[in-house]
């Protein structure tokens, strides 16, 4: 079952550092290819910390791993390090800013077990490529 | 007064730039000069005759002068910028800038606008039969002069950033508009016939918005004062009025603080 | 033998922090070791030395392959793209330094380009919002020296700026404030209570997307008008008392971030948040800063500002600068095909646009100019490889309060390396004989 | 080097004391020369025509940080003012804060070769420094401000000036700045604490020192290095209605001091901006021209020069380092507000200002400009500027030059202001029927400011030895003329040569020149109090360290340092 939330990304220093340390690396992916949950919204998925899931906004649609909020408790928003993962779902919408709608978009949740969380390259390649599910 | 029809040819790879469809640029000249005159596609800059077929002439004066342009014209851009008098009619969508900075005559699009249409606008009429995009009736960034008179009618939906730094004139949405509302306006009238969503009059220091349909969020600096009976633009009804931003600095006029009105209709 | 570097400049962020020491060889080949830096900052000077690291420009195969090429290759693909291009976009410039920026504008005049830095998906927003109603500003030392009162709103320096709160913010004695952390009263905004709201005095746990409320909320509560029971999720209360302890200070100081500028509203949100400084100002004294990301970020704007006036956005396709931002930001550029080659210097737009953007500079004429390989590289024709500013060569960075200050080569590149400034030089003569002048 | 030969214009030059008769000037390896030294020169026939020494700029807000505040907040100062690039000639924007790049060609293009940057936050010495650079032809130097400056409230409040002067020497060779300027002394470190200082007795919070001691102290230590320019300053008070009192306190503080300088100046204080300095009455209902009472007291007392801070009647963008006035401004006119606190230096504000020719106020202030220069006994001690872009933008001086030399062209402005009768009982201008010729005006924008900056030795005049700026302008004195004949001439040199480097030809700009920065390098007796304090400060309150303070050479590619030796 899908769970709605929104969501916002930014950074995070796990982030920052495992960007540092080249972003073909897998701890990029460990660092930024994830979904921080409130406890409440695991309840609501019915998924156990540290599953796989799929995550899809109007705009597109990504595998995360996901796990708790560790600056939390904000019940009702995820939050996406910024990143690849991240802006595959993010809202682009810049209302003649120049600016995308990084934060507070509606995504769907649901737990995507058996699907891999890619590489940001690869992810990339990949949906540049249009050969992602 | 004399009329000149432009129908595009060639659709340009990029945008087309062609603040020269003015009748300001075309009056006195005859076909074979308009089609000289420049456009812009990046760094190259072309003939107009390179997009548009032209015929007919110009009047002598831009005021005598009438533009039907024709054809798929959702990549040109900046059509009645500046213009002074005269008329266009432009029978497509229509990109970004039509009538940015105009001070008069007459534009007509039949189709949708995109962002930053009558932006900067001092006099003038604008008619739009679809939709317009963002920042319709704007200020120019930075500018604290935005639109200053003349008139903007769409029929459709308008974006976000309506009317921002308004200080005259009025705007007139036949439908929804997005976010953003007369924001730091000094003075115009706009009016919503649709729903709007938020932030409408924030930062507002005088002038008149009229709301027909709902607000998702009313702004916390805008204070319900009384239902009054009024007919606004042909509809008779009665609107809650409400004054704002309290947050904002404010004139007094007679001893009397002027605020920014907001009127939300209750009951036609 | 090793040899210490002190007063060494970080490369990371806005913060620049300037105390670092760094161990090198006494050959200057070889770092070894950072102190005083952050996490983020060290890994930074670490990376540098890393052995997979790519040294030679390399091009895309047709069959999805990388070929290595000579850097004089590099300059005469990433020339010719450029000069053939009707309206190429020359895109990131904020991970360089204020030397390349200046080539880079030469370059960008000559082609027509579109300019735009990161600022575009960062701080754009707020540089709107300061040409809408201007930004009563400071040094970071001024706040270090007078402020008591300290707010973050929608930014989490404990993530993104490490050391911002122990060099600048809460924790330094400066001046008027020797008793540190003592003399100070801290307040967060966020949406989620993060690790910076944890050493808050106060954390107002916004509802997300309703800064602009909030914020005028602020400035009815300045004027002791009546407020709504509840605004953004805070109650009135609370509202009324944050307004009565930023208007009780000597020195308040406004931190702000993505929370604010990337939220709906955007540009709003930061025009409210100064329009609370401004009136601010009015019981006591204000002050209000963007935290800004990238190291030079702010350089780039000020070096366009001077050569063109404008601080990002800035399209000079018709000969002259131009500058509206919707129109000619990077990402409505993308996203309506305005532009026709993509170049990428000091930015990894692969990884921070919007994918439908990223998309986008796939499918065009692209050159990515990057020490690293990132998504950007991955999607575009040609990636050059160069030296790290700050790390390998030095040159000018402006820190996220404008101060200027000059980063410290402190290592050797690898052999046959150029840096940014070098090859910017040699496209920028290139460029120059394609077009005859 | 080339050789050039201006022939047969009508030369105006004070230090020749040529005024309007024929002369050759003769140009070689970068000098003006004796005709007799050019074996074959380009001859560039100026029959006909006006010709003098390259302009002289003693004050302008041309490069730096708050420049460009004004730059980036202002786009729609940019909107359809933009000018491509042209020949070798870069793209060019801005009306009244114009890029770098348009600022050189224009200065240029007005005959002008040295403009001086008013205002160098220390802190931000390396951008000031990068701007210049990137403005082309012109030769330039950048002030430092010391009004607010801890370091300096700490000496003086004990009247230490030997520690005073070690630390302006060090601060200059520092931030390779030029002179000494103060700004709202000790008003801009209240502004740390939204106050200000009113007057020249008003004490400066916590650090216990009142303004007249700034400045006093400054001027003595100014003196005690001999450094080529005098204490540069602007006073407390400015732009309020009364404040011509705190102008003249401020003034007198200069008396009894001699200039003790090798650089050839008279004056131990040049007060800038006097315009913004002159204002009577108690409100903006009743304010009036004060500037008989200020030219009284500057035309009786030699050790003080002046800048006007002519009002222009354009919409401009205001930036000073008066950092409470900006926010007094802001609360007036409601527009944008930009401003910028410097940790232990300074300050700085910038807003958009439109003076309008429909406002009383604005047109008092058109006449308060005019009358300084009017009522001039000594029009060497008195220059033309607009404190651009304060009162507006440096490009209308050949309109102020139209004003002061044209009372037509005077009565015709007169005529177009809203509230010309109010106007006219404020001020004394329309009794004024002065008309200054070219030979005061060459005083007022050459050969004064040259000598009040310690450089006649380079600029200013024709004199051989001096430097090959020179300037020809399609202007002939002897014939009638239309007022504005005179503005559209200055606007629009036929020649220009820098540093002996032709720059325009013709009206076209046909070199970027070979613009230098200028800055002082003081030598003094060695000061470990100083240097101790100055380690002490960066190590505490400031948040870059002392290593990363000093600009190093990479930011000046073509300096030009002139060497005092204070150590005796």
């Amino acid at each position: 079952m899908a769970i709605s939330v929104n969501l916002i990304t930014g950074r995070t220093i796990q982030q920052g550092v495992s960007m540092e340390a080249g972003k073909e690396k897998p701890a990029y992916t460990t660092a930024c290819g994830i979904i921080e949950l409130d406890p409440v919204d695991f309840k609501r998925l019915g998924a156990y910390r540290n599953t796989h899931v799929r995550v899809t906004s109007d705009y597109g649609s990504v595998v995360v791993k996901a796990v708790e909020a560790t600056q939390g408790p904000h019940p009702g928003v995820a939050y996406i390090p910024m990143g690849p993962w991240a802006n595959m779902v993010v809202n682009p919408n810049t209302y003649s800013t120049g600016m995308p709608t990084f934060k507070g978009t509606p995504v769907q949740v649901e737990v995507a077990k058996n699907e891999p969380v890619l590489g940001s390259l690869e992810l990339v390649r990949k949906g540049c490529r249009g050969e992602l599910a | 007064m004399e009329t000149v029809t432009l129908t595009i040819k060639n659709q340009p790879g990029l945008y087309l730039e062609a603040d020269t469809i003015t009748p300001d640029a075309f009056a006195g000249k005859k076909a074979e000069e308009i089609v000289d005159l420049p456009v812009y596609v990046g760094r190259e800059q072309h003939r107009l005759g390179d997009f548009f077929d032209v015929s007919g002439k110009a009047g002598a004066t831009p005021a005598e002068t009438k533009i039907v342009v024709g054809g798929d014209l959702s990549r040109v851009k900046r059509i009645g910028q500046q213009m002074t008098g005269g008329e266009i009619v432009v029978n497509s969508n229509t990109d970004m800038y039509v009538g940015a900075w105009m001070q008069g005559g007459k534009i007509t699009v039949n189709g949708n606008v995109d962002a930053f249409a009558g932006t900067g606008m001092k006099g003038g009429e604008i008619t739009v039969t679809g939709n317009a995009g963002n920042y319709l009736g704007a200020a120019y960034r930075g500018d604290w002069r935005g639109m200053a008179g003349g008139k903007i009618s769409v029929a459709g939906n308008a974006g976000s950033d309506l009317g921002t730094f308004m200080n005259g004139g009025e705007i007139v949405v036949g439908g929804d508009v997005d976010v953003h509302v007369a924001t730091h306006a000094e003075g115009g009238k706009i009016v919503i016939k649709g729903n709007a969503k938020s932030r409408l009059g924030g930062q507002m220091v005088e002038g008149e918005i009229y709301v027909f349909g709902n607000i998702d969020v009313m702004m916390p600096g805008f204070a319900y004062r009384e239902d009054v009976d009024i007919e606004v633009n042909g509809t008779k009804g009665r609107f809650a009025l409400y004054e704002g931003d309290l947050g904002e600095r404010h004139r007094k006029r007679k001893g009397q603080k002027i605020y920014g009105k907001l009127y939300q209709l209750v009951k036609a | 033998m090793t040899k210490t570097v002190t007063d060494v400049i970080c490369p990371f962020c806005g913060t620049l922090c300037d105390d670092l020491e760094v161990v090198v060889s006494d050959d200057n080949k070889q770092l070894l070791e950072v102190y005083n830096a952050c996490a983020i900052g060290a890994e930074k000077f670490l990376h540098s030395q890393a052995k997979d690291r790519i040294t030679r420009p390399r091009m895309r195969q047709e069959d999805g392959s990388w070929k290595e090429i000579s850097y004089d290759e590099a300059i005469e693909y990433t020339a010719k793209m450029l000069a053939d291009a009707k309206k190429p976009l020359m895109y990131g410039w904020s991970s360089t330094n204020c030397e390349a920026q200046s080539v880079g504008s030469e370059i960008g005049e000559a082609v027509g380009a579109v300019m735009d830095n990161t600022a575009t998906v960062c701080h754009g927003t707020s540089l709107i919002a300061v040409q809408d109603i201007g930004i009563p500003s400071c040094t970071l030392g001024e706040v270090k020296n007078r402020a008591d009162r300290i707010l973050f709103w929608g930014c989490n320096p404990a993530h993104a700026h490490p050391r911002h709160m122990s060099r600048y913010s809460i924790f330094p004695r400066g001046f008027f404030t020797g008793k540190g952390h003592a003399s100070r009263k801290v307040i967060v905004v966020d949406p989620r209570p993060t690790d910076t709201a944890s050493i808050a005095d106060v954390h107002l746990q916004i509802e997300q997307g309703r800064d602009y409320e909030l914020l005028d909320a602020l400035r009815v509560a300045f004027k002791g008008e009546k407020l709504p029971d509840v605004v953004a999720g805070i109650p009135k209360a609370k509202i009324y008392e944050v307004a009565e302890t930023l208007k009780s200070g000597r020195f308040a100081i406004i931190f702000f971030g993505m929370g604010v500028t990337q939220s709906i509203g955007k540009n709003h949100n930061i025009d409210a948040a100064i329009a609370v400084t401004r009136d601010l100002n009015e019981y006591t004294k204000a002050a209000i800063m963007p935290m800004r990301g990238h190291y030079n970020v702010t350089g780039s704007g000020q070096v366009w500002g001077w050569l063109f006036g404008f601080p990002y956005a800035v399209d000079l396709s018709r000969g002259f600068a131009r500058y509206n931002p919707g129109e000619t930001t990077s990402n409505d550029l993308l996203r309506r095909d305005e532009v026709d080659a993509v170049f990428v210097l000091g930015s990894d737009p692969g990884a921070h646009f919007p994918f439908s953007s990223v998309k986008k500079i796939y499918d065009l004429p692209s050159v990515a100019i990057d020490p690293h390989e990132t998504p950007t590289t991955e999607v575009c024709k040609v990636h050059v490889p160069v030296a790290f500013v700050g790390v390998e060569i030095g040159g000018c960075a402006y820190r996220m309060d404008n101060v200027p200050i000059e980063t410290r080569k402190v290592v050797d590149a690898p052999e046959g390396m150029m840096t940014d400034e070098e090859f910017l030089t040699h496209v920028l003569a290139r460029v120059k004989e394609l077009k005859g002048v | 080097m080339a050789e050039f030969l201006i022939k047969n214009g009508f030369v105006f030059d004070p230090v020749l004391g040529i005024k309007g008769d024929k002369a050759d000037i003769a140009i070689k390896d970068g000098k003006i020369v004796e005709t007799t030294a050019l074996s074959s020169p380009k001859i560039i026939d100026a029959s006909g025509k006006t010709v003098m020494a390259g302009g002289v700029d003693v004050h302008a807000h041309v490069a730096g940080p708050k420049v460009n505040i004004g730059r980036n907040f202002r786009p729609e100062d940019k909107l359809f003012t933009y000018k491509p690039g042209h020949g070798i000639e870069r793209m060019q924007g801005g009306f009244s804060v114009p890029t770098t790049l348009r600022t050189g060609y224009n200065y240029a293009r007005m005959g002008y070769t040295t403009v001086m940057e008013a205002a160098m936050p220390p802190l931000y010495a390396r951008h000031t420094h990068e701007e210049m650079r990137d403005t082309p032809i012109l030769d330039q130097g950048a002030y430092p401000v010391f009004g607010n400056n801890w370091f300096v409230l700490e000496y003086l409040k004990n009247h230490e000036i030997e520690n005073t002067a070690a630390y302006i020497a060090w601060l200059l060779r520092a931030t390779k700045g030029y002179a000494v300027k103060v700004v709202n002394p000790g008003g801009t470190e209240a502004w740390g604490w939204g106050l200000n200082c009113d007057n020249v007795h008003d004490p400066v919070p916590y650090f216990d020192i009142t303004p007249a001691q700034i400045v006093k102290g400054l001027i003595e230590a100014n003196e005690y290095l001999g450094l080529p320019h005098s204490m540069h300053v602007h006073a407390n008070n400015l732009g309020n209605p009364g404040n011509y009192t705190t102008t003249l306190d401020t003034f007198k503080l200069s008396e009894g001091i001699k200039p003790n300088s090798k650089f050839g100046r008279d004056q131990v204080m040049h007060h800038t901006h006097v315009q913004f300095h002159s204002y009577g009455g108690d409100s903006w209902a009743n304010v009036e021209s004060r500037a008989k009472d200020i030219m009284a007291y500057v035309n009786s007392h030699d050790n003080l020069t002046i800048d006007m801070g002519q009002v222009t009647l354009d919409e401009t963008t205001t930036m000073t380092a008066d950092g409470p006035f900006e926010h007094h401004l802001t609360e007036l006119n409601h527009l944008k507000w930009a401003n910028a606190d410097v940790e232990l230096e300074t300050g700085s504000g910038v807003v958009p200002y439109v003076y309008s020719p429909n406002i009383k106020v604005c047109a008092i202030q058109w006449c308060i400009g005019l009358e300084l220069a009017l009522l001039a006994k000594d029009p060497m001690r008195v220059f033309m500027t607009t404190d651009h872009p304060n009162a507006g933008p440096f490009i209308r001086y050949p309109r102020i030059m139209k004003w002061l030399m044209s009372e037509e062209a005077r009565k015709q402005q007169f005529d177009a202001f809203k509230h010309k009768d109010k106007v006219i009982e404020a001020t004394n201008l329309a009794g004024i029927d002065r008309e200054l010729d070219l030979y005061e005006i060459a005083q007022m924008t050459r050969a004064g400011p040259a000598k009040s900056l310690g450089l006649s030795h380079m600029y200013g005049g024709l004199a051989p030895g001096l430097e090959g700026d020179v300037a020809v302008f399609d202007f002939n004195p002897n014939e009638p003329y239309a007022p504005d004949a005179i503005e559209t001439a200055f606007s629009n040199a036929e020649c220009l040569f820098k540093a002996g480097v032709q720059v325009i030809d013709d009206h076209e700009i046909v070199s970027n020149g070979n613009k230098r920065t200028l800055w002082v390098n003081t030598k003094v007796n060695e000061n470990p109090q100083v240097m101790r304090d100055v380690k002490e400060k960066f190590l505490r309150y400031y948040t870059v360290t002392l290593n990363n303070y000093e600009v190093s050479g990479h930011y000046l590619p073509n300096p030009y340092v002139i060497e005092v030796d204070a150590t005796q």
